[in-house]
């Protein structure tokens, strides 16, 4: 019997390590569903930890490229992480499924990329497109300095001012252990929201900052994309999470049979743990390789990407497709709210903006 | 006699306390001059001050007749002026060739050489000998310094003065530390020097100070108490009162 | 205005709060103890696992949260840290380094890679307004703790024979053994207590900085920060250069965001370019 | 007599400059690899980019005694410089190296003179400092340098018109070993050299080194831009085999890890670096493979083992032993009689 | 009347090195024994090895009916001894003050008593320990030792780079003590002549071993005893005539 692969790269250790831990558990769960044969093949899962450091990534997958002769790269934590092995994917010919990474470009990088995670501007622009519907005028934006929080200021700022309305921009150092002159920046401009990314593991110190300051007693929206209400800690962080309203592709609280299921399972396997966007990332990206695997019969490279073009498929966050052209993933986005539900605190979705593609992408086909 | 080395008005001052007050002084070519006073007088602050270690709070130095009160440390003894500190002061990882060899290929301008493997030259390789056997420190060469009875590291820290050819010599307590029966030999090795070395001793050992200097000067609280030949300071009895004691007979 | 200045101070203190306990460690006793982070980390999740699985109330975990790391500093000093005294400070480096890796991943193993996060008492919850300025109920806490700690600290340093002889032991460890002083004692005593501290702050700060296995890494460089710009020999040095890097931190961010990350850097190496043994260098 | 003391002391001083059967080994073998571990070029590639710069570290950390935790800034710098110069077109290799190496050097030299005074953690916290605002520089400076997404579109040219760079690794791998191989031999014969042993003199005692007439600001300086050029180099040789630059490159786990790596090593002995490398790596590689989320308690408690059980006598050890086979080749000083105090 | 201390073939150096071997020594209270001999003879490494500081590899040492072979430094201090190392090692960021109350215990001699004894360290007590010239940490070592109120006094060169008078002026206080009070004290010192009319008895030392024993006054009674072993030699000539 052959073997088919897989190599799972991601930071399993340091800051991001959370990222990794959930991709892994999800993966994990997921072989364990559906086994570990497909076509015929078995299927070997190899987990290599990066450290969050692009040039091992790189490393990385090239040995598990020339020496374990991979059919197929998946994982990529961080936006550099998915870039730096991008001309590798493109030179072997070996189809890479970003499973965290969300900046929108990824997937221009190589043709052999494909991903099963989100892109910041397709998790943005519908929130701002709700704030402009419900009342808000004004926003500040604050988002941590690097890639995916510039992105995520960009893609909000273009849509909101589209609708006519007015933002600030802050941006905050990525190594910040404090939030306070920010926020009492925001507290002076007096918006009517605050709009924030922020890497999901500083989320909780910043919504604590944000309620101690008072900002939502005085009537300041927090708003954003899920980062900050990661499900992952969203717990944790007691009453102070209350009433945040974001928009992403997952929570755990979605109301599904497929997602009922997962969590479940999820959190059976990994006490103390609770899927998040990242987990359901890389249960999707697990699939992703299992059905191209499959159209396939465990073939590879050129073949193996070509199938996974136009795949669709109903994941626990709703019905996904992978977009032939861009071969980043269409998805529905929900727009959500902090609450506690059987008490614990869930992201509880209220409404729903239907198959969503990358906005950066689609704008540029146009 | 021309002048080696020359202070005007030198000052320094440590917070409250005046460590050097307003000392002019003068060191002849070819002198054997011995420098005393009590514990605490100043004597090291001055051989601080002429050696750049410290920085005068007023007052100027003279080498030569040129002035060097802003020169860095280096580059008075690039000019000839060497000294030995009062407490040793080695290179503890290395050993005394070493040590030995680094001063004379410093001096020779080696320093700057990269290239070349140390210990290539013949020149370099007599003087070390000569200095090595001249300071009896044959049979510790290869020792790691620190390894050393504190007497040979004594005999080190002035072989590496030595090493430098300096044109005036300051030795600050060289016998401390050195058994009673070498200190004669030590010193004779620097009597032995050409008489245009100019040499300043500091020492409390005054059976040695009045058989090596030809003058003798006197600081005391940190200004030049008085001056004189060895007779003449040796006998005044304001001297005796505060530094000889009754002890010390010529 | 005021409430910047106030969150400076906020900031700093807390800044001090950590770094206090190595100020002792790497200040006082001279030895590079980079896992000053993982006792702080020790603290921060007795704290969190007493209030989130026991239910005790936080201010309650406090002292244990002292007791703890310090009784696991003492261990470790009596076991490994005395044999580290004499080597060199690369040495100190390397087992101290090697000691945080240990910590991160057994954290991580024990606890998940997650964050752990705190609920604090309602009465730490919050703001009041004092003569106009917004002051955080939780930063007064903070601030008050911290003001305590220092004059108890710079009292037993400056006031008591301990202090003098616990500099004694660390200028010539072998000399002071042969005057008569027990540096063992000394020693693994003083470094109980300066890995208690880092315990109490790792508690105090979990609520802000937050706290997951990389914490002892992830704020290594902010300690380090604060002892060398305070400068070694005293308490009141950190104390002060916590004050002025918190300050200068929240107030550069405040008014100038765009440069705002270099503030606290820029800042030290200007005052160590200026002031290499750091800026309030006891100068008796 | 004095003859014979003459021989020793030549001999003596002289034996340190001699390659030992020891060394010769070292580098055969290392050279051998190439050949026998085709499937571990990659990181082979990798330990001979970290053991330059570890032995860059070396440089001014074991033989100047100035300790760095910013050491990444010239690496980082280096990784740039050659990274955006070959995104810009500029693809040959050995440009590339010799542009950063530049670069990095006259960042040293600049940044020298903040490191000349104070104590070690000083020196510490100011290089940290400089390489933390480096960092946060490229990191707003995303028009040159791609922020934090990383500097993308690296494509380099064959090395000296003739070796394409191959997935495998091997081009990269041999170019990275010949490049550190080469500058391994400067900075062998550097450390035997009368200036190299006024370094030792002022990581020594600086006091005493100005009193024999060093001067020491600027032997300091020298080294520490001659250091800064090998760190860049190191830097370059990433980017370009890896062909990606990310903001990890000035990051302060970079300039951590190699004074890890140096310190696992030995400090002050080329080979301490290079030996440091592939003990280190490997031991990663091998551990995390093993373990992928907690493989640095291993690394850790292998530091901690390595410190307990005397690290300077470990490579005290190594280092007589690379001496012992030395030893046969260059005939070894015969020792002095001892000479009688009254002979002089 | 009892040993003071008593040594019995004491072996100990340094790391692998056996610096003095077999050493026999017996010193009643309120006696004083002079240590004398060559650079690098081992004359500090036996008083090292008496504090504790070094590696001790046979024999044993009692002091006042007290077995102290194994004992940690700091016993041996509490125990009795006060110590003046070769090297002062004042405790350089303390001030002269503290380095004398950090260590001083109860008894006869304190702070106030050794400033009498050396005024200089009374204008200095606030100056930290490396801020004082070489003679001053030499009277703050010897002070130091003293506030311990030892009942055995170890002095290691104890007279080297002090003024000539406050030289006489310590020999004579160290009479005083070891007389007076009762103190005994083993002075290891480069001039024979100086210390040999202050201490009751001399020993002398040769590559670690001992190769001279007898009481002070004879061994000044014997030039050849000296010459030999010491290369002392009654009167040089002056060293003027040396140049040229
Ligand atoms: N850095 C300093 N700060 C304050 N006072 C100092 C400093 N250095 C020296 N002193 C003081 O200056 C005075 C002069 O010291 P110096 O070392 O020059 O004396 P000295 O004449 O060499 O004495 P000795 O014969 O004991 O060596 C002393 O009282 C000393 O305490
Ligand atoms: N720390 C050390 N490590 C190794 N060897 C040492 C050490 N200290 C001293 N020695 C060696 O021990 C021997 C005796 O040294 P010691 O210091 O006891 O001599 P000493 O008689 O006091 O000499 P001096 O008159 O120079 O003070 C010397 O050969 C010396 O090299
Ligand atoms: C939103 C996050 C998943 C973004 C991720 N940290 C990235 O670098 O792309
Ligand atoms: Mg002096
Ligand atoms: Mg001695």
């Amino acid at each position: 019997q052959e073997t088919v692969k897989i190599g799972l790269i991601l930071p399993m250790t340091g800051p991001f390590a959370s990222t990794g831990r959930q991709i892994e558990a999800a993966a994990r769960l997921y072989m364990q569903q559906q086994g570990d044969t497909v076509a015929g093949k078995k299927i070997q899962l190899i987990v290599k930890d990066d450290t969050g450091v692009a040039d091992v990534t790189k490393r990385l997958a090239q040995e598990l490229i020339v020496n374990d002769k991979i059919s197929v790269m998946a994982g990529f934590g961080l936006t550099p992480l998915a870039l730096a092995p991008a001309p590798l994917a493109t030179q072997a010919k070996v189809p890479a499924v970003v499973m965290a990474a969300a900046t929108a470009t990824i997937t221009e990088a190589s043709p052999f990329i494909v991903r099963t995670s989100f892109t910041l501007p397709q998790a943005t622009v519908p929130m701002a497109e709700w704030a402009a519907q419900n009342g808000i005028k004004k926003v500040v934006t604050l988002v941590s300095d690097y890639g995916p929080g510039i992105d995520a200021e960009k893609a909000f700022t273009g849509a909101f001012t589209a609708k006519g309305g007015q933002v600030e921009n802050l941006r905050v150092p990525l190594a910040n252990p404090d939030f306070s002159p920010f926020l009492q920046k925001v507290a002076d401009a007096k918006p009517d929201a605050l709009f924030v990314f922020v890497p999901s593991g500083i989320g909780a110190q910043f919504m604590k900052q944000f309620v101690e300051r008072g900002l939502d007693k005085s009537g300041v929206k927090l708003i954003g994309p899920g980062d900050v209400t990661d499900d992952d800690i969203l717990n944790g962080m007691g009453d102070v999470a209350l009433g945040a309203i974001t928009t992403q592709h997952y929570s755990a609280a979605h109301d599904s049979p497929e997602n009922k299921a997962f969590v479940e399972a999820f959190k059976k396997a990994n006490p103390n743990m609770r899927p998040n966007f990242m987990a359901v990332g890389g249960y999707d990206g697990m699939h992703l390789i299992y059905e191209g695997l499959k159209k396939t019969n465990g073939q590879g490279g050129q073949a193996l990407i070509d199938a996974m073009k136009g795949t669709s498929w109903t994941s626990p966050r709703g019905p996904v497709s992978i977009d032939p052209q861009t071969r980043d993933i269409i998805q529905n986005i929900y727009v959500r709210k902090v609450e506690r539900v059987n008490g614990e605190l869930y992201n509880v979705e209220f409404a729903t903006i239907p198959n969503v593609k990358d906005p950066v992408k689609a704008a540029k086909a146009n | 006699m021309t002048i080696a080395l020359e202070t005007k008005g030198l000052v320094k001052r440590f917070g409250g306390l005046v460590a050097t007050d307003n000392v002019s002084f003068k060191l002849e070519h070819g002198a054997r001059h011995a420098l005393i006073g009590p514990n605490g007088a100043g004597k090291t602050t001055f051989i601080n001050l002429l050696t750049g270690v410290i920085k005068p709070t007023a007052g100027q130095i003279f080498l030569e007749g040129q002035e060097i009160t802003g020169l860095r440390p280096e580059l008075r003894v690039q000019r000839g002026l060497a000294r030995t500190f009062q407490i040793n002061q080695l290179f503890p990882a290395m050993t005394p060739l070493e040590t030995i060899g680094l001063a004379v290929s410093e001096r020779l301008g080696g320093g700057r050489d990269w290239w070349r493997v140390t210990g290539s030259k013949r020149e370099i390789i007599d003087e070390i000998v000569e200095i090595a056997q001249r300071f009896r420190l044959t049979d510790v060469l290869d020792e790691r310094t620190s390894n050393l009875a504190y007497g040979k590291q004594r005999l080190l820290e002035i072989a590496v003065a030595f090493a430098c050819r300096p044109r005036v010599l300051l030795l600050d307590e060289p016998a401390a530390g050195v058994p009673e029966a070498e200190r004669h030999e030590l010193l004779a090795t620097v009597a032995a020097l050409p008489r245009d070395v100019s040499v300043l001793l500091i020492e409390h050992d005054m059976d040695l100070v009045f058989s090596f200097a030809d003058r003798i000067s006197v600081l005391v609280n940190g200004a030049l108490f008085t001056e004189g030949t060895v007779e003449e300071v040796s006998t005044d009895p304001r001297v005796r009162a505060v530094y000889l004691g009754e002890s010390v007979d010529e | 205005m005021l409430t910047i200045l106030f969150d400076g101070i906020a900031y700093g203190m807390l800044l001090f709060v950590l770094a206090c306990g190595l100020a002792v460690t790497l200040g006082l006793m001279n030895f590079v103890n980079l896992a000053h982070g993982a006792f702080a980390m020790a603290g921060g999740y007795i704290t969190a696992v007493l209030m989130n699985r026991m239910g005790v109330p936080f201010l309650a975990t406090l002292p244990l949260a002292f007791i703890g790391p310090a009784i696991l500093g003492l261990v470790l000093e009596r076991t490994l840290y005395k044999r580290l005294y004499t080597r060199s400070h690369l040495d100190q480096v390397l087992f101290s380094i090697g000691l945080v890796f240990m910590a991160v991943a057994a954290i991580d193993y024990s606890f998940g890679s997650q964050q752990q996060l705190i609920q604090l008492p309602s009465w730490l919850q919050g703001r009041v307004d004092i003569l106009g300025v917004q002051v955080g109920l939780y930063r007064s806490f903070i601030i008050v703790i911290c003001g305590a700690l220092v004059v108890a600290l710079q009292l037993i340093l400056t006031k008591t024979r301990f202090g003098s002889r616990l500099r004694a032991a660390v200028d010539d460890p072998r000399v002071a053994r042969g005057l008569g002083i027990n540096v063992s004692l000394i020693f693994a005593t003083t470094f109980a207590f300066g890995s208690g501290l880092a315990g109490l702050g790792g508690a105090l700060g979990a609520e802000i900085l937050g706290l997951d296995p990389t914490f002892p890494l992830k704020f290594m460089i902010y300690f380090l920060i604060v002892v060398t710009v305070g400068g070694t020999t005293s308490i009141t040095g950190p104390f002060l250069a916590s004050l002025l890097l918190g300050i200068a931190d929240v107030a550069g961010k405040y008014y100038v965001p765009s440069v705002g990350a270099f503030v606290i850097y820029t800042l030290m190496i200007v005052v160590l370019v200026l002031r290499p043994q750091g800026l309030f260098e006891r100068a008796r | 007599m004095s003859t014979n003391i003459a021989d020793h002391v030549r001999s003596s001083l002289v034996r340190r400059g001699r390659w030992g059967i020891g060394e010769i080994l070292f580098w055969l073998i290392a050279a051998a690899t190439l050949y026998f571990l085709p499937e571990r070029h990659l990181i082979l590639n990798e330990i001979a980019i970290i053991g330059l710069f570890a032995l860059s570290l070396d440089l001014i950390l074991g033989y100047a005694g100035i300790v760095s935790l910013g050491h990444a800034a010239f690496f980082g710098l280096g990784a740039y410089t050659a990274g955006i110069l070959a995104r810009d077109g500029l693809a040959d290799p050995l440009l590339g190296l010799g542009a950063a190496a530049i670069a990095a050097a006259i960042l040293g030299f600049v940044t020298s003179f903040l490191v000349l005074r104070g104590s070690d953690l000083t020196k510490l916290m100011v290089t940290l400092g400089v390489a933390l605002v480096l960092g946060e520089i490229a990191n707003q400076a995303s028009w040159l340098t791609g922020g934090a997404d990383g500097l993308q579109g690296i494509t380099m040219g064959p090395i000296l018109g003739l070796f394409e760079f191959d997935i495998f690794g091997t081009t990269a791998y041999a170019y990275s070993l010949t490049v550190t191989f080469l500058l391994f031999i400067v900075a062998r014969r550097i450390v035997v050299s009368p200036y190299g042993l006024s370094l030792r003199s002022i990581r020594d005692n600086p006091l005493k080194a100005r009193a024999v007439g060093i001067p020491v600001n600027r032997r300091l300086v020298a080294v520490y831009t001659l250091a800064a050029a090998y760190a860049g180099v190191a830097g370059a040789l990433l980017a370009q085999t890896t062909q990606f630059v990310s903001l990890d490159v000035l990051a302060f786990h970079r300039s951590a890890d190699v004074m890890l790596v140096l310190v696992i090593g030995g400090v002050g002995y080329l080979y301490g670096g290079l030996i440091g490398a592939i003990v280190f790596k490997v031991l990663q590689d091998v551990i995390s493979a093993w373990t992928p989320q907690y493989w640095q308690f291993w690394i850790g408690l292998i530091l901690v083992i390595i410190v307990l059980a005397g690290r300077e006598r470990l490579t005290e050890r190594v280092r007589t032993l690379w001496k012992g086979v030395a030893g046969r080749t260059a005939k070894s000083p015969e020792t002095l009689p001892k000479t009688s105090t009254r002979e002089v | 009347m009892s040993d003071l201390l008593t040594l019995q073939k004491v072996s100990a150096g340094y790391g692998d090195a056996i610096v003095i071997s077999n050493i026999d020594l017996h010193l009643r209270p309120g006696e004083s024994l002079a240590v004398l001999g060559r650079n690098g003879t081992g004359k500090t490494t036996l008083l090292n090895t008496i504090i504790g500081v070094t590696r001790h590899r046979s024999g044993s040492i009692v002091l006042d009916g007290q077995n102290l072979t194994t004992a940690r430094p700091d016993k041996r201090a509490h125990a009795g001894i006060g110590w003046v190392p070769q090297e002062r090692n004042i405790f350089k960021s303390l001030t002269v003050e503290e380095n004398l109350t950090a260590v001083a215990r109860p008894g006869p001699w304190n702070v106030n008593r050794v400033y009498d004894m050396f005024p200089r360290l009374r204008e200095r007590r606030s100056n930290m320990g490396n801020q004082l010239s070489g003679g001053e940490q030499q009277m703050l070592a010897v002070a130091r030792a003293l506030v311990l109120n030892p009942k055995l006094l170890l002095l290691d060169e104890p007279t080297e780079g002090l003024a000539p008078i406050i030289i006489e002026e310590l020999l004579a206080a160290l009479t005083r003590i070891i007389r007076g009070e009762g103190m005994s004290a083993i002075v290891v010192e480069q001039h024979a002549q100086k210390i040999l009319g202050v201490t009751d008895s001399a020993l002398i030392l040769d590559r670690g071993t001992i190769v001279h024993a007898s009481s002070s006054r004879a061994l000044i009674d014997d030039p050849a005893a000296l010459e030999q072993h010491l290369g002392v030699t009654a009167k040089k000539k002056p060293l003027r005539a040396a140049s040229h």
